[in-house]
């Protein structure tokens, strides 16, 4: 099975590399950008066919290791 | 396994001349399987076989009372005294970084170190010389950011302190940067490795990590020449991994401690293959290889590609028997792959096998020594006339020149370079980048080591001969000026199209300066690259033969700074 | 002093801090590999020193803060124990929740190494009693990734109950944007934990102990703790 | 408009981070981890409502910054 993380910063929280390729783009002159915010994206292959037990496995993932929840927020996706 | 039909087109984009092949077909008798003529190409590009170079080399001075260890293996020895010997060597990575700066750097600083602490010493410091083209030149800031990114990037997760080296911009290095990097370890005089197997039928060892698609064609394409459209043809690109390093080198040093091993290689350009056949061939030994062992990190990779995988942070060892388990256990310890994958012979065959069937099976001194030697066509550069100090008008005043000088990119404070680097760890850096050597304490004293990178190409270029004696004096006076004693140098020689006579010419007279200096000032030469081809659609380089050397100081405490220390003394002037 | 430096597979200012405390108190650190499930008997100090443990990879610190050993680390923390961390292990405390906030890539998207200077803001405690308040020192750092954040209202209680004890500023003593080289949460080079057992701190003072150096104001730090430790016994 | 570029590593591309993960939740017990691979995701605020060329100016921005099309790929999603 196939899934994927996607892990973002919460709000509020400054983001140096966002703010500076915000900056890169417009002076690259790259048009009409009002903001970036980076995120990761975790690509994961699980072992196994169950649907939910992988989901839970997931949010383990994530909440022991993968976010850090105190600034970040995540999102689990089996896409099957 | 369906093998591809030996064409000529085959063996061209292998980078093989056509009389190049039929020296193979001699050789073996046979037409080469699809592996053996990868093997060959790996084995016969002027990276590995050095087949332009070779015979000039031969000329540079190599030995003195304290080199332990010349040129030939993976780096030079010296020997500082109490049982410390000094372990360094420089390298290039130019193409690839060229393609991708950050990655490029990376996987050249991982590759030097490796080479250092493949004979038993800990690293304790790095250099690197940049050569850029133009600051205006579209393509000069993604690149200078990229690799002086990667430099750093590696090194300071390795944890080695980067004290020194050279920054340049020409135009003529628009479409062939160069990055140069050296490394300086430190070991016990009784206790350095080296890459030749003794023993018949002596365990042969894979360690690090697992062996990817990475580079393939890499050590043939460091020695291709760039067009337009190399862009395009863009090889897999090795990926640096410090962390996988530094597991590496503490493991290395550990199994090393528990005297498991016997010799041992880095895995580097064309990786497995040239580091089996080189191990087996100073050892006059075959070896057989058992490519189903290998750790490989991705699925159906055929025996074509594992033997020239150039996947990065990778070492064969062959192993003492008895102690198999225990270096075994020292590797898993470590979280790094460990996999026995082949055995040592009396044939003097390099054997390789995949699915039990044998891919590959050639005579195992040949590999190297039968590989082509050229003695290139070359043409002095014409010197030009002498220009005296009084037949020119000067444009500008002394002041506005002086001004004017120190804001060129060339010579302004590259302080916004070593700033990246992490120049203080292992807290021995007595002397930081910014003056004329670095000097590095040698454990808790009270020796130090005084570390220097030079070249100036322009001089090069006028005169190689002249060129290449100063690159190795400014070495020597730079050693000299913080109070250290030179010892000896390694150089990276860095030029355009060998196939050219006149490039051949400045390499010839190149070496012959360096040579003659060297000589001169009892300043041996103890290790070095080659890195030819530095050419985009029919213009070289500016010739670059970068000199690192190493001196030393008996007491770190009296090195000299290049700081005015007091107002109202006396400035001296000495030389002519 | 008996201390106690924690080693990760990518721990690479072990040596340096080693040195440090052995120089402060006379004896050897011992070395911890971060499989192990507890501290040596009469631990006085764990440091959690610099580098790159597990390469970076993910976020700083993240993966090492899971480790077995530190378990060992926040109770021993919980005890009362003195805990410091340097660079990474200044990361990897707030990792592993021993405190609070997070460290983003520094402002300008670069590794810096260069000597800073940093006020230190009282000295009534283990960490500083080695210096005076208000004094100014000079040590290294080499980082790439240590802007200190944290929300408004956990910035707001550090600040009221002092925990601040090293703030980026200039060689005179001036904290402003300039001396922020790394655009730290007001200039925060190094904060202390409710507690106050517990420190984490960017910069190298282990790196400026030696003259060789050029510079030995890191000794205090040290000389502080040896000092506290000393007396408490 | 609110938008999302994500940028993957390519196939075959060794991923060290992606690796070091791997091996973090295997030792956190997390089951049925195979592989992981990291890649980044950046969200983009933009101006203007013209979606067709709010695409355009993303894949310029990955093209000539986002991504490092050497070793990585993306993907663009306008989300509206
Ligand atoms: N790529 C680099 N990495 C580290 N240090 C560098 C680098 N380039 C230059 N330096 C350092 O900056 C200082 C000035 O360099 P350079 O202008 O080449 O000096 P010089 O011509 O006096 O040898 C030297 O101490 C040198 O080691």
């Amino acid at each position: 099975m196939k899934a994927r993380v996607t892990v973002t910063l919460k709000t509020g929280i400054l983001d140096p590399q966002g703010k500076a390729i915000e900056g890169a783009l417009k002076s690259l002159g790259v048009d009409g950008v009002a903001s970036v915010r980076q995120g990761k994206v975790f690509d994961i292959e699980l072992s196994g066919s169950d649907k939910a037990k992988a989901e839970a496995a997931l949010k383990e993932a994530a909440d022991k290791l993968l976010a850090n929840t105190v600034i970040e927020n995540y999102r689990v996706e089996v896409l099957g | 396994m369906n093998q591809p039909q030996i064409t000529p087109e085959l063996v061209a984009s292998h980078g093989l001349k056509p009389d190049e092949y039929e020296r193979i077909l001699k050789l073996i008798g046979r037409v080469p399987s699809f592996t053996e003529l990868g093997i060959f190409s790996a084995m016969w590009n002027e990276h590995c076989s050095y087949k332009s170079s070779r015979i000039h080399l031969r000329g540079l001075p190599t030995k003195a009372p304290w080199v332990i260890q010349g040129p030939g293996e993976n780096a030079g020895v010296i020997d500082i005294g109490d049982g410390q010997a000094v372990v360094f060597k420089m390298e290039s990575h130019n193409h690839p970084s060229y393609i991708e700066p950050y990655q490029g750097a990376t996987t050249g600083v991982g590759g030097i170190l490796r080479d250092v602490f493949t004979m038993g010493a800990r690293p304790i410091a790095c250099l690197n010389a940049l050569s850029f083209g133009a600051p205006e030149h579209p393509k000069t800031r993604h690149l200078v950011s990229g690799v002086v990114a990667g430099v750093g990037g590696y090194g300071n997760s390795f944890g080695v302190p980067t004290v020194g080296g050279q920054v340049r911009f020409h135009t003529r290095y628009d479409g062939n940067i160069l990055v140069n990097a050296m490394a300086v370890g430190l070991a016990d005089t009784d206790k350095i490795f080296y890459a030749a197997a003794s023993g018949v039928n002596m365990p042969i060892v894979y360690l690090g990590s697992k062996t990817g698609r990475d580079g393939i064609h890499g050590a043939s394409m460091a020695s291709a020449e760039f067009d337009d459209d190399s862009a395009e043809k863009r090889p897999t690109v090795q990926v640096g991994d410090p962390f996988a390093e530094k597991l590496l080198l503490e493991a290395c040093l550990e199994i090393m401690e528990a005297d498991c091993v016997i010799a041992i290689q880095d895995m580097g350009a064309a990786g497995l293959t040239c580091s089996a056949v080189e191990m087996g061939a100073k050892g006059d030994l075959g070896v057989d290889l058992d490519l189903d062992a290998v750790p490989t990190r991705e699925t159906g990779m055929s025996a074509y590609e594992m033997m020239l995988s150039e996947s990065q942070e990778r070492m064969l060892m062959v192993l003492k028997p008895e102690k198999e388990k225990q270096a075994e256990a020292i590797f898993r310890k470590w979280g790094l792959d460990f996999a026995v994958v082949g055995y040592t012979t009396p044939s003097k065959r390099f054997v390789v096998k995949h699915g039990g069937d044998v891919m590959a099976d050639l005579p195992i001194k040949e590999l190297g020594d039968e590989a082509p030697l050229y003695d290139r066509p070359h043409v002095a550069t014409p010197l030009l006339p002498v220009v005296h100090a009084r037949d020119v008008q000067p444009p500008i005043g002394i002041m506005p020149a002086l001004e004017k000088l120190i804001a060129t990119p060339e010579l302004c404070s590259k302080r916004w370079v070593w700033e990246q680097y992490d120049h203080v760890i292992l807290g021995n850096t007595v002397q930081r980048p910014g003056g004329d050597a670095a000097v590095v304490r040698v454990q808790d004293g009270p020796k130090g080591l005084a570390l220097t990178v030079d070249v100036t190409p322009r001089y090069c270029e006028a005169d190689p001969y002249q060129g290449g004696m100063q690159a190795v004096a400014e070495a020597w006076r730079n050693i000299t000026a913080v109070g250290g004693r030179p010892l000896a140098i390694t150089d990276n020689l860095n030029f355009g199209n060998p196939e050219r006579p006149e490039i051949m010419g400045q390499f010839v007279g190149c070496l012959k300066g360096i040579s003659e200096a060297c000589r001169t000032l009892d300043f041996p030469v103890v290790s070095g690259n080659v890195s030819l081809y530095n050419e985009t659609n029919g213009r070289g380089i500016l010739p670059t033969p970068s000199i690192g050397g190493v001196g030393l100081l008996d007491d770190f405490t009296k090195s000299a700074t290049l700081a005015f220390k007091a107002a109202d003394e006396a400035i001296l002037l000495i030389g002519d | 002093m008996k201390s106690a430096v924690l080693v990760f597979p990518g721990i690479n200012r072990e040596r340096d801090m080693a040195r440090a405390l052995k120089l402060a108190s006379g004896h050897e650190a011992q070395m911890v590999w971060h499989a192990e499930t507890s501290l040596p008997k009469g631990t006085d100090l764990v440091v959690v020193p610099g580098g790159f443990s597990y390469g970076d990879y993910l976020r700083c610190g993240a993966i090492a803060a899971r480790s077995p050993v530190m378990d060992a680390v926040r109770a021993f923390a919980a005890d009362g124990g003195l805990v410091l961390g340097v660079c990474n292990g200044f990361q990897i405390l707030c990792e592993s929740g021993l405190l609070p906030g997070v460290l983003m890539r520094n402002a300008q998207l670069k590794f810096v190494c260069r000597d800073v200077h940093l006020r230190v803001e009282r000295s009534d405690t283990p960490f500083t009693r080695g210096y005076n308040a208000g004094q100014i020192i000079r040590v290294p750092v080499a980082h790439g990734e240590g802007n200190y954040e944290a929300d408004e209202e956990t910035l707001k209680r550090i600040e009221g109950e002092g925990r601040v004890l090293y703030r980026y500023c200039s060689a005179d003593g001036v904290v402003d944007e300039n001396s922020n080289f790394n655009g730290a949460a007001q200039s925060i080079a190094g904060l202390v934990n409710e507690r106050g057992n517990v420190l984490g701190m960017m910069p190298h003072p282990e790196n400026h102990v030696e003259d060789i150096m050029g510079c030995t104001d890191g000794r205090g730090l040290f000389a502080g703790l040896v000092a506290h430790l000393e007396r408490a016994a």
